[in-house]
């Protein structure tokens, strides 16, 4: 397969775009990725997208999208896997230039929350669990989740206040990032006193949901390197699935996805889990994000909450994950925030990350997950000197 | 739910109708057709005893359309007698007093105010052990 | 790219499939497919679908149906172009065979219909259209093709009755599949006085939505050869798009997505519509035949329905189409559609079609349509002896 | 619709407000921030002024939730006067009496029966011209 190389990336800030639709959300992004790249018609655009059917009433975004950018006619399809989906798009658009279909296809992630009621949104969410034997039960996405961390924090001797520092990590993060939706810095007492949404998972320990849409123009290394763009190449990209009900998982405390396809995304890339920069993980709840960490090596089972708790997951520290909010407080428009991470794992490997810039940071990790670890796609981004 | 679904799998939610795999042994709940540990076709029908332990539990204070009026509620994974896990609502029980590795048997509740098409639907739930608790 | 092959397919027969689930319709047609291939466990899934948010509330059929098939852990992915979705699955697969990211892949289509109420399908159908310009103005799916049939009957002066032909053959392929969902032939009487859904469009029009799943195993070439299996190349894969809404367009009545996947598949396949030797293709509507066949140079503008009234579409004419039923009369499971054409495709170049067999046929070419001429996908399927 | 929906779009709905492209000078209809004749930003705002012919029609006699106790109802596209078509509904006129090329002009009616969120729907219907019919 081919070389590949990020060679452009747009985004809209995440919130409650009360008055921008769906549509001219991801047009948006598409543009500014387009402008930024200096590319004016993409081969093919891959549109990630979770809830367009259930909130907007609109399917066939892939055309929807495409047309409304000024592209008519081009090769577009929409990919979902949940909450996972624009990430799911990053890897087609990746598979398509990397394997010769096109020079240059167009990965967008968008998502409209604020079209549905929140009661609508929640419910839609959940259908990112098992229709049948979850959601009937009156579980929200949420509930299930919280499952993982009472069970986590069973097993492995945890308060809830320990988690408190994914969530003023990101908040911290979030803060001097302008396309954040909660710029706020919180505090671990803030974190503590939180309202319970399904305990053990509070507020605080939710990513905020909002509208979105995030990015990023693919093309060959050998055309970036025509261009003269600053490069960032895809050195390794890898999905895999698990069960999607949580019950069906004879270890539900440990992703076996997430496991598998960074190990897969890191061999590809010719690296490992210690060569790794900073990491841009699925932070929908602090449980996830303990529970990537696991998987993916950077910390031994049982440990992911304790290496938050010694710092090393800060800027500053060992390995600096949610490094512009996550999804945590960046915002989390669902089947965005695949497309988002990546664009800000290019922000901070190009060195445009502004006051949250990691100095000399080269090897970036992003992953993404569909329902409760049931779908994980992983990036290893690595820039090019 | 539509009515489709619900009559579909109206074995597994009153009855607790699983399956068992041939081939390695492993009981299968939900159902399905291929046992995921060894991927045989597993379609040899089983029924659980109903009798378990919270493997893990949540109140849930915020809850999903047509569940709005029934929360707070305590929702579990309930690790059954036989094997496998499930993900049930837990009743007749002070959410203060769950806890991991409590006794649990399955009861068939209503599952949800209002109704889809006009129906009203039934399934299980679990709520602590009679019998252990006199034990 | 690579050499690809089809080494095996699967298919329910369509129906109203009320005791088996969504993902257990795509379980049994992937079973069957890995089956016919002699394949246990491939590297990736692709599954199209349009519907199963709407009438099932599920999502994330991508790990759904890779888990329940006994292929948890594998890389899998839901691609969606609406009705279109399995042509797009089997052109994701064919992607990623071809471009070398993985060898073995399977494309599966599932629709369930029958989950929701007939409204509730008719309103998520509308989806496929732009939700904001056609469906609030009451327009049905059905509609906005009914307005493409009464402009053509105007500008080229046909009468409904001259479409007859469509569904008369449609219906006369389907009455000897064993999976088709109508089997009984109609006659030229029945079909005129066929009861209005959206004037012109009667019910004989139309094709009968049903459950259904089908699904296809891509390899490479190599590997197909070295199992020995009968080898069906696919030569030509393309998509392309259109607007959404047909009011967008300026040219309503010519399907230029169509032209250009079609043109673009036949020209990597180095052939012309000329050495086709049969045509699977989106009869959702008799008026959708008559276009694609102008689209794809079948006929010249305004002659589709001609080249339908001459009998050149039957099993016997220059150009057979719908040959087990189409989507008329097989039924159209609408994510699943596309790729029951591909199954149907190799049935005939494999000499698997029953008494619906084509002799000597060795190039047939697939076309599925997302929404009304908004995204089209075409694949040319070649038998090497 | 939804109610954010239905707010961003009653410019439109209520005024038949578009744009016109101020590099090709097409106007446009529905309103789309990117020319799709040229390619260049479209923002210009153009009021149409609601006449057109009707371009194509159907008669819905099958109608999707929300629309059932409407049907029948004929739908139509309508090429405007300056230029673009568009998608909508005939009003006031008797399906029979309907024919390709029929001058038409843009009435504000209720959209659908009932209502998502509360919101009752209006919107652009088209009725038979009634100036030209007189003229
Ligand atoms: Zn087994
Ligand atoms: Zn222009």
């Amino acid at each position: 397969m081919r070389d590949v190389a990020i060679i452009g990336i747009g985004q809209t800030p995440v919130s409650e775009h009360w008055d921008i639709s769906l549509c001219d959300l991801a047009v948006q992004a598409v543009k500014a990725a387009l402008l930024d790249a200096g590319i004016e018609r993409p081969e093919m655009l891959f549109v990630g997208n979770m809830l367009s059917a259930a909130l907007s009433r609109q399917q066939n975004l892939g055309a929807l999208v495409a047309d409304h950018a000024g592209l008519r006619g081009i090769e577009a399809y929409k990919v979902e896997t949940a909450c996972g989906s624009g990430a799911a798009a990053v890897r087609m658009a990746y598979m398509a230039v990397a394997g010769g279909a096109c020079d240059v296809a167009v990965a967008c992630g968008v998502e409209k929350m604020t079209d549905g009621t929140p009661e609508e949104a929640t419910a839609a969410l959940a259908e990112a669990a098992d229709a049948l034997y979850e959601a009937t039960h009156g579980l929200s996405f949420v509930a299930i989740n919280a499952l993982l961390m009472q069970r986590y924090m069973f097993e492995y001797g945890y308060r809830h206040e320990d988690f408190g520092p994914f969530s003023i990590n990101a908040h911290e993060n979030a803060s001097t990032n302008p396309n954040a939706m909660f710029r706020r810095p919180i505090t671990r007492e803030q974190f503590v006193r939180s309202r319970p949404i399904a305990d053990p998972i509070t507020l605080l320990d939710s990513s905020g949901i909002g509208d979105g849409s995030a990015a990023v123009v693919i093309a060959t290394g050998e055309l970036a390197t025509r261009l003269g763009r600053p490069v960032v190449r895809i050195a390794g990209s890898a999905g895999a699935t698990d069960s999607v009900a949580v019950h069906d998982r004879r270890e539900p405390l440990f992703f076996s996805a997430a496991h598998t396809s960074s190990q897969r995304a890191l061999a590809q890339a010719g690296v490992t889990a210690a060569d790794i920069d900073f990491a841009e993980l699925h932070d929908a709840f602090s449980i996830t994000a303990a529970l990537s960490l696991e998987a993916c090596g950077f910390a031994p089972r049982g440990k992911g909450v304790a290496l938050a708790l010694g710092g090393e997951i800060s800027r500053q520290g060992r390995l600096p994950i949610s490094t512009l909010g996550g999804l945590k407080a960046r915002g989390h428009p669902v089947g965005a925030s695949g497309v988002y991470q990546v664009v800000e794992a290019v922000q901070q490997l190009r060195g445009q990350a502004g006051s949250n810039q990691l100095p000399g940071c080269r090897l970036g990790m992003t992953q993404s997950i569909g329902g409760s670890g049931a779908n994980i796609i992983t990036h290893i981004l690595e820039r090019i000197s | 739910m539509s009515i489709p679904m619900y009559w579909r799998t109206s074995h597994q939610r009153l009855a607790l109708t699983g399956e068992v795999c041939p081939t390695c042994e492993a009981k299968l709940f939900p159902p399905r057709d291929i046992c995921p540990h060894c991927n045989s076709p597993a379609k040899t029908r089983f029924d659980f005893c109903g009798r378990g332990t919270v493997y893990s539990y949540s109140l849930v204070n915020v809850a999903p359309r047509g569940f709005e009026r029934c929360a707070p509620y305590v929702v579990a994974l309930v690790a059954l007698e036989e094997g496998p896990l499930l993900t049930a609502q837990l009743t007749e029980t002070d959410p203060q007093d769950v806890f991991i590795g409590m006794p649990v048997e399955m009861v068939t509740r209503r599952m949800r105010e209002g109704s889809e098409q006009g129906l009203i639907e039934y399934g299980y739930k679990f709520r602590p052990c009679m019998e252990r608790a006199e034990a």
